[in-house]
């Protein structure tokens, strides 16, 4: 491997730079007519402008990208996440001409990626999926697997992520419409109407292990990360490890992890996601993110490892440069995700012109972002700007050092989520105990809407 | 929109007339900036990187593919621009006699080149009719979504 | 939309007739700018962040101390500014009467206030001669350079 | 301590504010009215505006810091580098304020700062100075310490610094002319005309040893740094530690300095200065400077210890955080000060608007700065617009990792050093051994100047 083509934007398309840099990799990054003088195509060795600004005629071509990737002589892709990073179309034709593609395998991906068989191998393995469904057919299908599950439960698409498909039914008489509505928004969606039913837990916590397989067969786990504080399914807060779990089921939770990953014969950077029930005390798989993930850098915090240098050197077909039993999970690290959004109107999206631009700055702080002041959030993709990541001796001095950031971050120009986080993470219920992912929509933003806004 | 074309033309009239060497008049969503004696920056500039290669700002073209090509006319004519990062292609196939030379006269929606992107054909078409006055760029080469690849002398 | 376009050629015609060099008037969404003699700062400043608190565009002012005050021309008629970060002190000393009050005509060259720094007192003058239409400081408060202390409706 | 007033600029004031942030404690720069808006003032609590542009009147004026000082309400004060840091006055007036001055006492900066006194202490210690002169008060005593000395020789301001009131005196008929000059030119820029002499080492490398000691007695040395690369007495690169340094002098060298810091009742951070001279192989004291450095970071980077939080810490009264023999000296660090001067046009200050900026972005390079896309040059103050600090395992790989990332810095709008610097980094001779003091401008710049230009 000499030279990556880095097919993404924003702050993921920076870190994969940077990764490359750090390797000793030149790098190469693929931008629409939007991204051209951004901060990706200014810190990787080359830019190559593949399309304009919608994405379906940029990020999301695989012919473009791929032709990109022709043009400057790379013999190596990095999807990053989002985009084409899951499509396993990207991988075959990656193999076919002959360059690296930084992720699994076409067919692992296929068999990683696909819900259901996904929790078919785990299920082999002895890795409690939950009482939940096959693919269900019929509206017939539908009842009878309710019927053996009990309600509430909740329907999935097969194919899906990010909320879409996906409907809590509570009694019976909502099955029918519910089972209805959730097939033809997947099948919109995803193109698939395949949809699953499973237990619905009430309090449940998202809990993800990162883990690192290279081709020489090593498989390690980099602990969990905690990704309970969600709205509408998309992330807000992540933090590393997962507060008050109890050890035995932490360690019974990395274990089916790196199980599956095995069983899967995976390759690559990858999260295995669980949901866990607070009340029972026990764990469910989810699904598998057969790519590197937008909060990788809380275990990278409390590990040392880096998570995207790895993938370089797992695609070089060198081994994992660390072995388990040395991996230490030190402190605690806690990641905001800082949106172009308004908080206040309905986390609305706020394009414009970033007039200033200052992330806190300090030595346990991290700052992931390709913004710069001038930069035009634009309306084509999603709006993230920055992700700040601060690492503490435990979770308290995180949360912290975390709020005293937030609280100096400032921005100018366009409407963010910091002061939401802000507040977040000061709130004394998040403090005190790790919340369940229903916390924030149900009970702090209601309280946090009522309060007076300043300024 | 808040004034009409009469009254544009009437606030220009006055502002022509003026002792002003620079005016700017914004209405909502119009607005009206004007200067002499040289353009003085009253146009704030939009942010800090200029970009590199000329964006579109022509009319919407119709006679392109799906991404429209970016055509700025500029000192060197009308500029037909790549719709795709790709490969560049004067002929249909190898070996055949190319689309369009220097010097011929095309009409609008005749194919100048192709643009392959991973196998993928793209015909570009003039989106005027005029004289081809340059090629900017060789048969084979890589090129970039916006790469200028025609001049044309509109006629 | 506040005005008709006979109104702004009223208003233009006023301006033109006025010494004005520039001229910026502001109605609700209206923004109408004027310069003559080579655009100065008048339209917002190009790079991104634009300075909290007006800057000297004044001509120099004959009658201050070393810096120069800051003395911009706004809606609320002409600023006397801080010279310096420092107390801001409105009599010669504790118990005395002011220097000025709201209402009172002054001088150019007339101390109005007296700014502080480590026991060094600045006096600070009025550079032009009129009615003290507003005092932004409270006595004894601290003051930046640049923060605006006095306004003057000029005669 | 609670609140610190900042009383400087630019990159330096970043990097306070970044410390103060590290310790908890609240940060206020006072700025001119040119830098209301910018990095520091942003990063920092709180900006207070002192004064106009111009430095004599804003970062000059003792009175305006502490008028700002007292405004914000601070209980101690950090002068940075340059400006009013080594002014004795400051730290007097300080005191007298109640606010805890980030530095040496008044007396001890006066006994360190003034190079004759320093030298004296230095001499009583057993510290080599060179075979010099006490202060010349006349023509006759210059000539008896000049033949006593020997030629060639140099003349030095008392209290200067930055090559002002220097002069080589290559034989005896040029003493005269040279001393006259010397004298004003040193009353000129320092309002002081005494002057030494001291024999001049034409093949000398400036060495400088970085010392912290607090308040209970502690003193210690973070290794020494080579600052040889010098033009007009001005430091380009600087490194750490100095390469092919043999050990026993090396060892002398740091002994010395922390000797010569307990000889001075030293408190604070501050750098001890030698010149070695490398056909003799020997050292002797040049002075002391009694403040943070630009060139800090390096010696940062080999020891993992934060010099500017030491300073803090002592500050505050407490200890220091290490004690020495716990300094690991690791690895080897390179800084390259990136200025806005034109390199092929006589070092011209190039000042205008920054319209891009993209440092390298490497996890083993740190970049200090305080610009951003938009920031104006100014033309009131120096034109260091970054430090670019490489870390590697040996020097070079150090050098290596600092020309891949100059190669990769992004500059538009103004012209930089950068280009000459990654010259200098990849120059065979700068490589292969320690340079002297005159390498740079008698030897790389006249080859570098006849290279034809790119672009």
């Amino acid at each position: 491997m000499r030279r990556i083509l880095i097919a993404n934007r924003g702050e993921i398309a920076v870190r994969v730079a940077r990764a490359c840099f750090d390797a000793g990799l030149e790098s190469v990054v693929s931008v629409s007519a939007a991204d051209r003088d951004g901060l990706a195509a200014l810190v990787a060795d080359r830019a190559v402008t593949i399309g304009p600004p919608p994405a379906i005629e940029s990020y999301l071509s695989i012919d473009r990208v791929l032709a990109a990737a022709k043009a400057a002589d790379c013999d190596a892709l990095h999807p990053g996440y989002g985009f084409l990073s899951e499509r396993p179309e990207l991988a075959e034709a990656c193999e076919e001409e002959g360059i690296v593609f930084v992720g699994p395998p076409a067919a692992v991906m296929r068999r990683a990626g696909d819900k259901m068989s996904a929790r078919a191998v785990a299920a082999e393995n002895g890795i409690p999926t939950g009482a939940g469904s096959d693919g269900l057919e019929s509206l017939e299908q539908a009842v009878e697997a309710a019927e053996r599950t009990g309600y509430p439960l909740m329907l999935k698409a097969s194919a899906g992520g990010g909320g879409r498909g996906m409907a809590i039914v509570n009694e019976a008489s909502d099955l029918e419409q519910r089972f209805h509505s959730a097939r033809s928004e997947a099948q919109q969606a995803f193109g698939d109407g395949r949809v699953y039913l499973e237990r619905y837990v009430g309090r449940a916590r998202h809990v993800e292990v990162q883990v690192l397989a290279d081709t020489h067969g090593n498989v390690i786990h980099l602990g969990e990360r905690d990704c309970s504080c969600q709205r509408r399914y998309q992330k807000l807060v992540e933090e590393a490890p997962a507060a008050g779990l109890d050890a035995a089921l932490a360690e019974g939770i990395r274990n089916a992890a790196v199980e599956l990953a095995r069983a899967l014969s995976y390759v690559g950077a990858g999260t295995v996601e669980f949901l866990v029930d607070t009340e029972r005390g026990d764990f469910t798989f989810l699904e598998v993110n057969a790519r590197v993930q937008v909060e990788h850098p809380v275990s990278e915090a409390v590990t040392g490892v880096d998570i995207v240098g790895e993938q370089l050197r797992i695609a070089a077909g060198e081994r994992l440069s660390i072995e388990q039993d040395e991996v230490r999970i030190e402190g605690h690290a806690v990641e905001c995700r800082i949106n172009a959004e308004d908080p206040r109107n309905g986390f609305l999206p706020s394009p414009g012109t970033v007039t200033r631009w200052a992330p806190p700055n300090a030595s346990r702080i991290r700052v992931d972002s390709h913004v710069q002041p001038g930069y035009e959030v634009s309306p084509y993709y999603d709006s993230l700007l920055a992700k700040v990541i601060a690492w503490g001796p435990d979770r308290a001095a995180a949360l912290q050092l975390m709020r005293r950031g937030l609280d100096r971050f400032k921005v100018e120009g366009v409407r963010t989520t910091v002061p939401l986080l802000a507040d977040i993470v000061a709130a004394p219920a998040f403090a005190a105990a790790p919340v369940t992912t229903r916390w924030l929509e149900t009970e702090f933003l209601e309280e946090w809407n009522a309060r007076p806004t300043e300024g | 929109m808040p004034l009409s074309s009469q009254e544009i033309k009437e606030i220009l009239a006055i502002l022509e007339e003026s002792g002003w060497d620079e005016a700017r008049l914004t209405i909502d969503d119009v607005v009206l900036a004007v200067s002499r004696n040289g353009g003085l920056g009253l146009e704030p500039s939009a942010s800090p990187p200029a970009p590199p290669a000329p964006l579109s700002q022509a009319p919407s073209p119709v006679t392109a593919g799906p991404p429209p090509p970016a055509a700025p006319t500029d000192a060197a004519g009308h500029q037909v621009s790549a719709p795709s990062v790709g490969v560049f292609w004067r002929a249909p196939e190898p070996g055949a006699a190319p689309f369009v030379d220097v010097g011929d006269t095309v009409e609008a929606g005749q194919t100048l080149c192709i643009v392959e992107v991973m196998k993928l054909m793209q015909h570009v078409a003039a989106d005027v009719a005029g004289r081809i006055t340059a090629i900017h760029v060789q048969n084979a080469e890589h090129v970039e979504f916006g790469t200028p690849l025609f001049s044309i002398e509109p006629v």
